[in-house]
């Protein structure tokens, strides 16, 4: 029989406020086995868990068992309380009387008698716990980075400042991500390109980080510490040994009318393309989809300009397999499509565009060259309405985001700025719901758009874009202020689209069996307190995909990613989970049910000797599980015939007696 | 292919074309259109009112009526369609709205929905194909070029109407292309022309038909075409300005591509 | 039958650690009110659960279990929401042919972002077996107090 | 009186103005705007904040043409011409409140106004 002590948390009045925290810790000082039981303010905090040590001590507990808030915030910390009094930290059990029953319940008879349930489940189980042993496993001290926008690349260069290797994989040619494509960043308006090229080239010399440009994640297995990749590298059908980047091929190849992604597809490219001139790593990539070599065997004009003799028409995807201790998701983020808008004229006209494009039609290394043109007609635009908002704040069960996108606001601030600046013969307006400013001088830089550039911001939305024959927009909108429905005939339009995660996050959070939310950003461990980790243990989070972020936030994020990688690989060797499968070899048959349904592979079978009646001995097959590899999910408990398997801290009899003490009520 | 057929009360009267056109064209591409017996009036609008029930009852008896027979329900004014569409929906999803129509009319067997509304339009694409009137096309409509004009009641409100993306659509211009015509592509196709408010302000639909007019003759159409007898007849009479285009039901286009227009 | 306004259902509910217990803190957290009725039980996987546990609960009184798990592929352990799935069918027929109404068991995935599903799934849930009543055929009447 | 005609109202529409963002777009969209005297976010606006009477007496509710361009662009949902289409109700259901009868009708035939011109503006306008 154990010695059990209760310790009831009132978590200020979260819980005591529709919990009768007193009557909860009377009725289970009552229970068969506990020994003491009191109730305090705040458990979790240092006087609270100095009662639970004391407690420990003087009542000589054998097991604890903590009412208070849920597990997934706490158990932790009281896992070292009671080791810290010198009992095995599983020796105790958390019953959740916060988030499953204070915070969801009104009534406060009925939430104290859930409690005192919750309590007993919590008692009946600690009964049966016996003390772990946490094994160790060995930490591979590689980081791989999934991205190479900011994101991924401010992670990388932070983890090989610290010493250690990391890779980055980014399924584009280059590396830079979204961030290349942008002109100016507020509120300072200095240059991205001045700012992220010299990041993009210390990625490509440090010697501690490698980058697998124009390469995708095939699979990840493996658990924190251990974890083991593949890695396919596409064929660039270009020795990227031998590439200098001179760029010939991509002057002379024939195909000339592929849409460039890079500028959004306002201008062309060839088939043969290095994305842009501070491209990392700068090399050729031929397209597969419109190179008439490889389509149709005919051409090779590429191979006969190539001095260097790079082009490789017959080369294959590669895989690479690596194994690395943590990965850093940098998937970053898109706008979205705008086919549903099209209330705007986005299909429309050419006029009307999205503000990424927008920012190529700014950029010196744009399409236009840094002059801002019409895409229609290439004529100077002298009226332009720029609309927040498209996608973004929309009802769960329409068609848009139901988030605020947090850049959109921003960054239209700085485009109606600089249109100002540099056309002072333009007229903008800005049509706004609210203007979202909270940062360091953002609010300035808005207020600076409005007072010191003349832009027109006005509070309401554009309802209809109607483009006319002679190039004009018919712009109608509402200005709630003063009540008007206002008709702007606009040069130009510009729609704040709203911005979702990559396509590629969430086959990509399955492979890392990383959740997300309903919009497929990546989850934090915790919202607050942890918010660059997963929940799933060596996975980390940088950048937009955890949720829309600007480049400050973003960089500020991924330094924190890396620290916490850089935590985990300074360590030579990681705590397991105690909680693992365990066979008992008595009652094993051998059948290997178990083993087929682990998904780990940590079960295999042995040939072991045994005791039979009458001093023989018989030779067994009897199942063992590896504990360092084995995650404690227990689907090999239930395939087990014979009952021999069983799970550390989650047994059959601790879940029935759990089972017995709610229905016993 | 067999559909019940809900003409709607103006079709028998001031837009006979739009109705006569349909049916020809239909037979040449082989589908039979069965005008439900004894159909009454949709009311030309949906009441909005959740707890407007008489009004909605006579598309709920067509509807039930298509369900008794087994048949798809093909509609052509598009106020008859968004009528139909809209009361289905509500007899589907809008439990309380269901019972209380369903008590008022004491059918054999309750009606939740079941039957499906279809345009013509959405006839010619789904069930005949537009590649299929291609093929039907006798008189191709060459070098015309032709703005769809879908007003509000073919499109909106998109969750219910589901006949194409509401901002975006392009079920018309895929017919024009089927005839043989060039689609042109403007903005004003799916904005209003005044409606039924030309009963009571005319102005409103002068103001709405002269700019949706506007809009198509400045992107260079020589013809609009509508489903919608109300929008031809606000497009026709009210719409003033310099550019007055002709303005036809889209079935009298396929009935003369067809060669079945007398 | 017990007069089904008096009547407070014991409800079982397993929840997986990573999705379906974290979806049911979400709900918490956010004070998404569910009956009181509902006793979560956490399990580190869907597949941790035996159908032994279910008997189990109906033997002792229970008059609804229902287990969560992550959404199919999101498994934290891969493929564990599958065999829980597989299982689950199993037993759901066989209790079926024991004359157990399948409105009393469920399966259902809802994430760790879910809170919202967790509650409204919850509420259902209760609302069903309540309607159904007090569970006697399985119930063993030697664990009644 | 308000009160009561608030609920009936949100009754009638279905329609939740708790959602609205007061974004307006739904009167950037509205083709009628110019003829109303309360435009449709002021409609959801007014009706949220119980100021029925004033919507009740004016003739903005004779106005919309449920076109349904602001329920179909609204970003939250909201459908504000359902709310147009209540306060209507509201007023026409009233006895001897019909805003057209049959009798106002010959005046305003022609040659080709079609019937469905006739049986809507009935149906919108009079009980």
């Amino acid at each position: 029989m154990q010695r059990i002590g209760v310790f009831v948390c009132w978590c200020g009045s979260n819980i005591a406020a529709t919990v009768d925290v007193k009557a909860v810790s009377e009725a289970l000082g009552h229970e068969p086995g506990v020994v003491f039981s009191t109730n305090y303010q705040y458990m979790c905090s240092e006087a609270g868990q100095n009662i639970i040590k004391d407690a420990i001590k003087e009542h000589h507990l054998t097991g604890v068992v903590i009412c208070s808030c849920s597990p997934r915030m706490h158990e932790a910390t009281f896992r070292k309380t009671v080791a810290a009094a010198g009992l095995n930290s599983y020796m105790l059990e958390v019953a959740n009387i916060r988030e499953q029953c204070s915070w969801i319940h009104k009534d406060k008879a009925e939430a104290t008698e859930k409690a005192i349930i919750l309590g007993r489940a919590a008692i009946a189980k600690v009964q049966l716990n016996a003390p772990l042993t946490a094994g160790e496993s060995p930490v591979t001290k590689r980081a791989l980075v999934i991205g190479g926008g900011i994101a991924g690349i401010q992670t990388a260069l932070d983890i090989a400042d610290a010493g250690f290797e990391v890779d980055i994989v980014e399924k584009q040619p280059t590396i830079g991500g979204k961030m290349t494509q942008i002109d100016k960043t507020f509120p300072t308006l200095d240059c991205a390109a001045c700012i992220l090229t010299p990041k993009m080239v210390d990625c490509a010399q440090n010697d501690k980080i490698n980058i697998y440009a124009y390469s995708e994640v095939q699979e990840v297995k493996g658990f924190v510490g251990n974890f083991h990749v593949k890695i396919k590298k596409k064929a660039r059908y270009v020795d990227t040994t031998k590439c200098t980047g001179c760029g010939e091929c991509t002057e002379k190849c024939p195909m000339k009318k592929i849409p460039n992604e890079f500028n959004l597809g306002l201008d062309n490219r060839r088939a043969i393309y290095i994305p842009f001139a501070q491209a990392v790593p700068k090399v050729a990539t031929i397209d597969p989809d419109h190179c008439n070599m490889l389509k149709n065997g005919k051409c090779g004009l590429c191979a006969k300009v190539c001095s260097a003799g790079a082009i490789d028409y017959k080369q294959q995807d590669q895989i690479v397999e690596r194994e690395y201790g943590a990965i850093v998701v940098a998937t970053g983020y898109n706008p979205i499509k705008l086919d549903d808008y099209d209330e705007y004229a986005y299909s429309l006209s050419k006029d009307v565009v999205s503000s990424l494009e927008f920012e190529r039609l700014t950029n010196a290394a744009g399409p236009t060259g840094g002059t801002l043109l019409r895409p229609s007609d290439g004529k100077h635009p002298h009226t332009l309405v720029f609309v927040q908002c498209v996608g973004s704040r929309c009802s769960a069960e329409g068609k848009g985001k139901s988030y605020c996108s947090k850049i959109c606001c921003m960054y239209t601030a700085k485009h109606a700025m600089l249109c100002r600046e540099k056309y002072p013969d333009t007229e903008v307006y800005v049509f706004y719901i609210d203007v979202r400013s909270p940062g360091k001088n953002y609010d300035e830089f808005y207020r600076r758009a409005v007072e010191e550039y003349g832009v027109h911001y006005i509070k309401g939305q554009v309802g209809k874009v109607v483009p006319r024959s002679d190039g004009k927009l018919m712009v109608q909108a509402s200005d709630l202020l003063s009540n008007e429905q206002l008709h702007i005939e606009a040069d130009m339009v510009v729609l704040a689209a709203a911005i979702e995660p990559d396509k590629s996050a969430r086959p990509l959070a399955t492979m890392l069996t990383a959740s997300m939310d309903t919009n497929d950003f990546f989850t934090e461990a915790h919202a607050k307190l942890r918010p660059v980790e997963s929940p799933t243990a060596g996975i980390y989070l940088s950048g937009a995909c955890q949720g829309p972020k600007d480049i400050p936030d973003t960089v500020a994020q991924a330094g924190a990613a890396a620290s916490k990688v850089i935590g985990l690989l300074a360590k030579d060797k990681l705590t397991c989970n105690p909680c693992v499968a365990h066979s008992d070899e008595m009652m094993c048959n051998g059948c290997s049910s178990c083993e087929k349904v682990c998904p780990y592979g940590a079960i295999s079978y042995v040939d072991k000797e045994f005791r039979m009646p009458n001093r023989t001995t018989a030779i067994r097959r009897v199942a063992q599980v590896n504990e360092a590899v084995c995650q404690g999910c227990g689907a090999c408990t239930v395939a087990c015939p014979s009952g021999a398997m069983d799970l550390k801290g989650f047994s059959n009899s601790q879940i029935m007696a759990e089972v017995d003490a709610i229905c016993k009520m | 292919m067999i559909f019940s057929y809900y003409p709607g009360c103006t079709l028998k009267n001031k837009a006979q074309d739009l109705d006569r056109y349909a049916r020809a064209s239909a037979e040449k591409l082989g589908v039979t259109l069965q005008e439900l017996e004894n159909w009454q009036c949709c009311g030309g609008a949906f009441s909005m009112g959740k707890d407007e029930i008489a009004s909605k009852l006579a598309s709920v008896r067509a509807l039930n009526a298509a369900k008794e027979q087994g048949q798809d329900l093909v509609t052509l004014c598009s106020a008859c369609h968004n009528v139909l569409k809209q009361a289905n929906d509500a007899m589907a999803n809008d439990a309380e709205f269901s019972d209380h129509a369903n008590n008022y009319m004491q059918l054999d067997q309750p009606y939740r929905g079941e039957t499906k509304v279809i345009h013509y339009l959405e006839l010619l694409r789904d069930v005949v194909g537009f590649e299929n009137v291609k093929k039907a096309v006798v008189n191709p409509l060459k070098g015309r070029k032709i703005a769809a004009y879908y007003g509000c009641l073919l499109l909106r409100p998109g969750k219910v109407m589901q006949m194409d993306n509401p901002e975006n659509p392009r079920i018309m211009e895929d017919f024009i292309r089927a005839i043989g015509a060039e689609p042109v592509l403007w903005a004003n196709r799916n904005e209003c022309c005044g409606g039924y408010a030309v009963m009571e302000d005319k102005k409103i639909a002068q103001k709405k038909s002269t700019a949706v007019m506007e809009n198509a003759a400045d992107m260079q159409a020589d013809t609009l075409v509508t489903a919608c007898p109300l929008c031809l007849y606000n497009l026709t009479k009210n719409a003033s300005g310099e550019h007055r285009l002709p303005v036809v039901y889209f079935t009298e286009l396929l009935a003369e591509a067809l060669g079945v227009k007398d | 039958m017990q007069d089904v306004k008096t009547f407070k259902p014991k409800i079982v509910a397993f929840c997986c650690n990573w999705c379906s217990y974290a979806g049911a803190d979400l709900a918490g957290t956010n004070r998404l009110n569910y009956p009181a009725d509902v006793k979560i039980i956490r399990v580190p996987c869907s597949c941790r659960v035996n159908p032994m546990f279910i008997l189990r609960a109906f033997q002792r009184g229970a008059d609804g279990v229902i287990l969560c798990g992550c959404h199919p592929g999101d498994c934290h352990y891969t493929s564990g929401n599958y065999y829980a799935r597989r299982r689950m069918t199993l037993l759901f027929s066989m209790l079926d042919y024991l004359g157990i109404e399948k409105e009393r068991t469920r399966v259902e995935w809802v994430s760790a972002a879910e809170g919202a599903k967790f509650a409204a799934t919850m509420n259902e849930f209760v609302k069903t077996v309540t309607e159904l009543g007090e569970n006697k055929r399985l119930e063993d009447l030697r664990c009644k107090k | 009186m308000s009160k009561f005609d608030k609920e009936q109202i949100l009754r009638t529409s279905g329609v939740n103005v708790l959602k609205c963002m007061r974004c307006g777009k739904c009167s950037a969209t509205c083709p009628s705007y110019d003829e109303m005297e309360y435009h449709p976010h002021q409609f959801v606006y007014m009706v949220e904040k119980g100021e029925i009477d004033k919507l009740m007496n004016s003739p903005s509710i004779y106005k919309c043409l449920s076109c349904f361009a602001c329920v179909e662009r609204c970003p939250r949902g909201v459908e504000p011409a359902k709310v147009v289409e209540a306060v209507r109700l509201q007023v026409i259901r009233k006895q001897g409140a019909n805003h057209m009868t049959p009798d106002d009708i010959p005046a305003l035939l022609d040659d080709d106004l079609p019937q469905q011109a006739i049986v809507t503006a009935m149906r919108k306008y009079s009980k």
